[in-house]
């Protein structure tokens, strides 16, 4: 089992990293089905079977099938890699890389140190997360509606081509 | 009830004058007209009836006027009447009607919402001389702010904007600090008494440790030397006024700035006469570098109404020697010269502004031989440079000789520094005489004469000048018993502090 | 269910928000900012799943739930933002969308 | 008939306010009528209501007009007080200030502001009566201010040419800083007695304080101060012959006859004050001593006929404060008295030279004037005469001999001060007959068209008669021996203690005073007249001396560079007002700030969430390391 979730972490990491270095958008949306699903695996070890299988239809599924719905919506061209390629020069990681290492080592320092151990997860099953969900946590739940509600509004709103009017007052904030 | 009235006819006045813009901009001009002289007409008549009045009510008050406004945190609308605030209202009415007067012609554009606004100014400052209660004074303290800020912004000159709001947020900083020491005063009182109330009458009492009271005090002190204005809090008041139409700068010079000076009368002397009494040989040694600042600058300045800014400022200073100097000669001297600094200065505004509707400019290196073309101008001219170097006869003589005579008991190195004061005040006085009105001309456009209404607005003031001058005993006796009251604030002080060590009490009596 | 250390699943969770977090500092495409935005809200709800299942609670669940949803959200409304830019400023350069600077 | 007393100032005010009002729109023949007549009225009702009073027996009267001031105890008021002292003052300012205005209609006829002159005339003799009637110090320096003003309005008066506006300005401030000095004193004054009312403070000052008190000195050099500033004396003595730039006849009544001996009628009024402070009198015989030496070197070297003149009028007045110096008060009324009708007729004269040649100041280039205008000629000759005090026949030798002799027996008279006096009547002499030689001797340089009229020829006639016989009113003990003069005054002022044992050596300090004041004449006459090209030669060869007299010993260049010029300096340097330069600070702070801050709003959204990951570092930091 812990050789499991260390080949599913080293997965997932190495996923990611391709995911945040590609070029192609397309290449990088496969790869990032491919770290989510590391991470499923990660929660299925850690007991949780049905966060797993959420993740796997919602993150690998909805989330990165919008996000291509919207690539083949703008139609990227070839040239669009290029100029991808063109943004993402080497001098760009380094100042982010040094901030991210520094900020790895302390969340690392802090993790190891806090001396938490443990082993064996016991499984929490969906009952019990419904259970919680609706019982102590039903404002959350709630709230949960609307910010989603919120959010297809939103997204309506905004995915609208009022095209002329944006475009007029565009002009007129450059005067 | 009749104090009530000076404001609401002020109020409603102003809101008829703008609605009036609507069909006629010269009805607007009569209405703000009508309703300045129906106040100095009651005003008149309380001056006249001072005595019956007196006699009624029994005491130096001669009116008032009380309904409670916000109850449960002790705030009422309070207004009260004695000499001070009578002849200070006089002074207000006739400097508005003058205002009024000067703007007929020099005004082109939204005229109602000129005269709306100088109405409120107008409002403003009659509330301030009126009001008994601190929270209602606050108010009336904004009201006279914004229609200013206004004025100066909307009918000024080339470089309004920046005088409108360097004026503003002077005046506005200072007055927020004032209104935390208001409040600092009703829960020090609340805290002692158990009675929460902004009335200026049951504040008078409150007793404080010497630290409370000095910073409370500051606060006070803040808004009113802001507003008078002290070196080095003046710098907003040449810009101001060279910037503002001439009415504002007469309003200006002429009334808000005696409600600093009526602001330290009132409030700051009596209200803490201990911590006054301490920080009272600075404040004189403010006053005397504001005589001598103000006199320095005014010589150099080119800009013929940015000269008349910086004597106010001059002039201003011996309102601070004189309050501090703690005596009713002093005192008294501060009264006349709120009046007379009142009429000279607006005076002399008038006529920068009489100047610039006639050659467009107020750059003094542009003009020069005026009298030839224009003496009578030219004589008024000279009686009020006369009158604000303090030439004997005329009101500003008797005003700064008494601050300089109850000063001298008070401080007599101070005094000698102060009376410096006027040969300053000749050499900037005489430039301006000649630089203007001598030497060869200098346009080779023709200058009208005064017009009848020009000198409607200035022959009024000559006389006032010259009668305040030569008998100055009736605004003297009027305003004597609220002097005695702002004194006997302080003696007391001493007194206490004579019983307390009489030896020292003494001695610093002796020296200085 | 051997002993898989608590910590090994953080330090997952940390790498991951970190890779996440260089992808948002290091690109410029809005898109790749989005997912990389995906990316730590992911890590972030991997470390309330290490958590809950170390105590053994639902409530580390029910976050990742609702972490869930917000990313649902924001993904749809971020997306639809996406659409408008790339209409208006025919570029997906983050830093073309300038225009709101003080 | 006493009570009329108020007509004398108020009439004169009248005629100025009337001509204030209506001047520009009556005949000039009104105007010249108003004005003088004005003056001519007060002057008749002068000599009524001087004649009640000296023939009643009463020391003194008070008028009061009304109640001025009158808080916590200071209550000036206007109020008018007459005895001898002031007398004598209203009747030379009416009497003499009526020819003047006599002699102006004549002078100003063809000026285009004829009215603004009687107008500023009158109202200078109504200032200047209140100043020798006030009751008060306060109403006294009323008229004490009043009289500045319409000094600065009349020597300004064609004020077109800037030159003149400038010697007008400096006239007023340079003795509005006397009267500085001088308000302090009244503040002293007041502080000490609690009143200004000028009887009482006289009454009670012998008895708060004791001769030579730190006080009555201070208050003594403080009334001092104003004198001096008034009267031209040195140090502030250098705005009077700017003040030439006036019309003559203003010159004549203010600069000669009255305005300028306001000084001389203070300290004489105040005596008491000043021999309390024994000091202080010494002040003003020194002043006195010094400046009437410095001011006749002057007046020798000057072109210009009314700047000798100016000149000439600081000297003799430098001789009435050396007599108040001494204790002579009487002689120093005396001599105000005498010099106001010669100095005047001087001035007059002049005047008339000046128009009749077209506004020529240079004497040397007038010359020959005897033959052609033998009325002013012969007048002018007199007042000269008696300015030189040419013995027995002239007024101002009986007036200037007392001061020499005073000078020299006084109690408080010295030799020095007698020397001084001494040698100062001998270049008196020899600068006015040099003034009268090369103006009315020699070959004319000029040519002229016309002669004065009788408008201007009557009041040089009777000031010249004036200067003449005014002087038998005090005779000296050895000639004839009649005290008119201080027999009037001794209820005012004390009369001169003498040195004991001294009466006897006056004729021989009288014989001298002769001799010297007759060898000034010789002296200008061997220069001038007999040997014309010497004085040249001297000149050139003494340019350095010369150079300083003529400028009246670099007094101007003195205030010019420790006075003027920092003040101006510093006056242009504050011109921004550096106070307002903090706070245009404070606001440029501010919008550096704001600049600042507004660079980190740059829209690109990686800078926004680099700073989210350096704020996360900190606060990580912070948690590690606490």
């Amino acid at each position: 089992m812990e050789v499991t979730f260390y080949i599913a972490s080293a997965v997932a990491v190495y996923a990611t990293i391709m995911v945040i270095t590609r070029h192609n958008l397309i290449h990088a949306l496969l790869y990032l089905v491919l770290s989510f699903m590391a991470v499923a695996v990660v929660f299925y070890i850690l007991g949780a079977p049905f966060i797993a299988a959420l993740e796997v239809i919602m993150y690998a599924g909805a989330i990165v099938v919008l996000i291509i719905f919207v690539i083949m919506m703008l139609n990227l061209k070839a040239e669009a890699v290029e100029q991808e390629r063109k943004w993402l020069s080497r001098g760009i990681f380094i100042g982010p890389a040094v901030l991210s290492l520094i900020l790895l080592v302390e969340l690392l320092y802090v993790v190891t140190a806090s001396g938490v151990s443990s082993s064996g997860y016991p499984m929490v099953d969906a009952k019990a997360v419904g259970m919680s969900l609706y019982g102590p946590y039903v404002i959350g739940v709630e709230l949960s509606g609307i910010l989603l509600m919120s959010g297809i509004v939103g997204a309506y709103h905004l995915g609208r081509q009022k095209k002329k009017i944006v475009h007029r007052f565009l002009e007129k904030a450059e005067e | 009830m009749i104090l009530l009235w000076f404001i609401i006819i002020l109020f409603v006045g102003g809101i008829l004058a703008w609605i009036a813009e609507y069909w006629n901009a010269s009805i607007s001009r009569w209405i703000s007209m009508l309703a300045l002289i129906i106040n100095f007409c009651l005003a008149s008549y309380l001056l006249a009836a001072q005595n019956e009045i007196a006699i009624l009510s029994e005491s130096s008050w001669l009116l008032y006027y009380r309904i409670p406004w916000i109850p449960s945190f002790g705030i009422s609308f309070y207004l009260a009447l004695d000499g001070l605030s009578l002849v200070m209202l006089i002074l207000t009415f006739f400097l508005g009607i003058l205002a009024v007067l000067t703007s007929w012609k020099e005004l082109q554009y939204k005229i109602g919402f000129f005269h709306f606004n100088l109405l409120w100014v107008l409002a403003g400052i009659t509330g301030v001389f009126l009001t008994m209660d601190l929270f209602l004074f606050y108010f009336f303290w904004e009201v006279m702010l914004i229609p200013m800020y206004l004025l100066i912004g909307i009918w000024g000159h080339e470089n309004r904007r920046y005088a409108a709001f360097k004026f503003f947020i002077f005046t506005q900083a200072s007055g927020l600090l004032m209104f935390v020491a208001i409040l600092g005063l009703y829960f020090v009182h609340g805290n002692l008494t158990g009675e929460y109330t902004f009335d200026y009458f049951k504040l008078l009492g409150t007793t404080f440790s010497p630290e409370v009271g000095r910073w409370l005090m500051l606060g006070f002190l803040a808004a009113f030397i802001v507003k008078l204005p002290v070196v080095p809090f003046h710098s907003w008041l040449p810009d101001a006024h060279a910037e503002a139409p001439t009415a504002g700068s007469v309003i200006l010079a002429g009334l808000l700035l005696k409600t600093g000076a009526y602001g330290l009368l009132r409030f700051v002397v009596p209200l803490f006469p201990d911590a006054a009494h301490e920080i009272a040989p600075w404040a004189m040694l403010l006053g005397v570098i504001g005589i001598l600042y103000g006199a320095l600058l005014a010589f150099s300045q080119t800009d013929l109404k940015r000269l008349v800014a910086y004597t106010s400022v001059s002039h201003m200073g011996f309102v601070m020697l004189g309050v501090f100097a703690f005596n009713e000669l002093a005192v008294q001297g501060v009264v006349m010269q709120m009046i007379t600094h009142g009429i000279s200065t607006g005076a002399l505004f008038i006529i920068a502004g009489f100047i610039y509707e006639r050659i467009h400019t107020r750059d003094i290196d542009q003009m020069g031989g005026f009298w030839k073309q224009m003496p009578f101008m030219g004589t008024i001219a000279l009686i009020f440079a006369m009158a604000s170097l303090g030439l004997p006869g005329l009101g500003n003589f008797v005003a700064e000789f008494l601050t300089l005579v109850g000063a001298w008991k008070a401080s007599h190195t101070l005094t000698i520094f102060a009376t410096l004061g006027l040969v300053a005040a000749t050499v900037y006085s005489l430039r301006f005489l000649q630089s203007v009105f001598n030497g060869a001309e200098m346009t080779h456009v023709t200058l009208p004469d005064l017009s009848l209404r020009e000198k409607l607005m200035v022959v009024p003031m000559v006389i006032f000048i010259v009668w305040l001058g030569l008998f100055p005993q009736p605004v003297l006796n009027t305003v004597k018993r609220s002097v005695e009251r702002v004194i006997s604030a302080q003696t007391k002080v001493d007194d206490i502090r004579e019983d307390l060590r009489p030896g020292i009490a003494q001695k610093g009596g002796e020296d200085e | 269910m051997d002993d898989v250390p608590i910590e090994s699943g953080l330090v997952l969770a940390s790498i991951l928000f970190i890779l996440g977090m260089i992808g948002v500092l290091t690109r410029r495409n809005i898109i790749f900012m989005l997912i990389s935005v995906e990316i730590m809200l992911n890590a972030a709800g991997l470390a309330f799943i290490v958590a809950g299942a170390k105590w053994a609670q639902a409530d580390g669940q029910v976050m990742f739930i609702f972490i869930l949803t917000m990313a649902a959200a924001e993904v749809s409304v971020g997306l639809a933002l996406i659409l408008q830019i790339y209409h208006q400023l025919k570029t997906l350069d983050s830093d073309a969308a300038s225009k709101m600077n003080g | 008939m006493m009570d009329l007393l108020w007509l004398v100032p108020a009439l004169p005010f009248l005629g100025a306010l009337v001509l204030i009002l209506f001047g520009t729109r009556i005949s000039r023949t009104m105007v010249a009528v108003i004005g003088v007549g004005s003056v001519g009225l007060a002057a008749l009702i002068t000599i009524l209501v001087g004649t009640t009073f000296i023939s009643s027996s009463e020391s003194s009267f008070n008028l009061l007009l009304w109640s001025w001031i009158d808080v916590a105890g200071f209550s000036p008021s206007f109020a008018l007080h007459l005895d001898p002292l002031s007398l004598i003052f209203i009747f030379v300012i009416t009497f003499v200030g009526f020819l003047i205005h006599v002699y102006s209609t004549a002078f100003m006829a063809g000026d285009e502001g004829f009215s603004r002159f009687f107008a500023y005339l009158n109202l200078f003799v109504c200032s200047m009566l209140f100043l020798v009637l006030a009751d008060n110090l306060l109403l006294l320096y009323l008229g004490w201010e009043g009289v500045g003003l319409c000094s600065f309005l009349l020597i300004g008066f064609w004020y077109e040419d800037k030159n003149n506006g400038d010697a007008a300005r400096k006239a007023f401030i340079v003795t509005r800083v006397g009267d500085t000095a001088m308000a302090i004193g009244l503040f002293m004054l007041f502080d000490a007695f609690g009143t200004l009312a000028i009887p009482e403070i006289l009454a009670q000052a012998p008895q708060v304080w004791t001769v030579g008190s730190q006080t009555a000195v201070i208050i003594a050099l403080l009334l001092l101060g104003g004198a001096v500033g008034k009267s031209a004396q040195l140090p502030l003595q250098t705005w009077l012959p700017d003040a030439m730039a006036g019309p003559s006849p203003v010159s004549a009544l203010i600069h000669a006859a009255t305005m300028v001996t306001a000084g001389v009628y203070l300290i004489a009024r105040m005596h008491v004050m000043f021999e309390l402070a024994p000091l202080a009198q010494q002040c003003v015989a020194i002043i006195g001593a010094v400046t009437l030496l410095l001011a006749g070197f002057s007046a020798l070297t000057q072109y210009d006929l009314k700047r000798v003149l100016a000149y000439s009028t600081i000297s003799q007045i430098g001789y009435m404060f050396l007599a108040l110096g001494v204790g002579a008060w009487s002689a120093a009324v005396f001599h105000f008295m005498i010099h106001a009708f010669f100095k005047a007729l001087l001035f007059l004269g002049a005047g008339a030279v000046i128009l009749l040649l077209h506004h020529e100041h240079d004497m040397f280039k007038m010359g020959g004037l005897r033959k052609k205008l033998p009325a002013v000629y012969w007048t002018f000759l007199i007042g000269a005469a008696s300015l030189a005090a040419i013995p027995f026949i002239t007024a101002g030798f009986y007036s200037k001999d007392n001061i020499l002799w005073l000078t020299f027996a006084s109690e408080k008279g010295n030799v020095w001060f007698f020397l001084a006096a001494l040698f100062g009547a001998f270049i008196t002499s020899a600068y006015t007959f040099r003034m009268v030689f090369v103006t009315f001797f020699g070959e004319a340089k000029s040519t002229v068209t016309h002669r004065a009229g009788n408008l201007m020829t009557v009041p040089l006639v009777v000031l010249a008669i004036l200067s003449l016989v005014g002087g038998f009113i005090e005779l000296p003990h050895t000639i004839g021996h009649l005290e008119l003069l201080s027999d009037l005054l001794s209820p005012v002022l004390p009369s001169v203690i003498l040195r004991p044992g001294i009466a006897s050596a006056e004729w021989a300090i009288q014989s001298i005073s002769i001799i010297l004041s007759l060898s000034g004449v010789y002296l200008a006459y061997y220069f001038y007249l007999k040997k014309p090209a010497l004085p040249g030669k001297i000149k050139s060869s003494f340019a350095g001396i010369h150079h300083i007299w003529f400028t009246g010993w670099g007094f101007d260049v003195l205030y010019q560079t420790i006075f003027i010029r920092p003040f101006v300096w510093l006056s242009t340097m504050y011109k921004g007002d550096p106070v307002d330069k903090c706070y245009t600070g404070i606001v440029l702070l501010t919008d550096f700030m704001h600049r600042v801050f507004a660079k980190t709003q740059g829209g690109i959204l990686r800078w926004y969430i680099m700073g989210l990951v350096i704020g996360a570092i900190f606060i990580l930091t912070l948690g590690l390391l606490l």
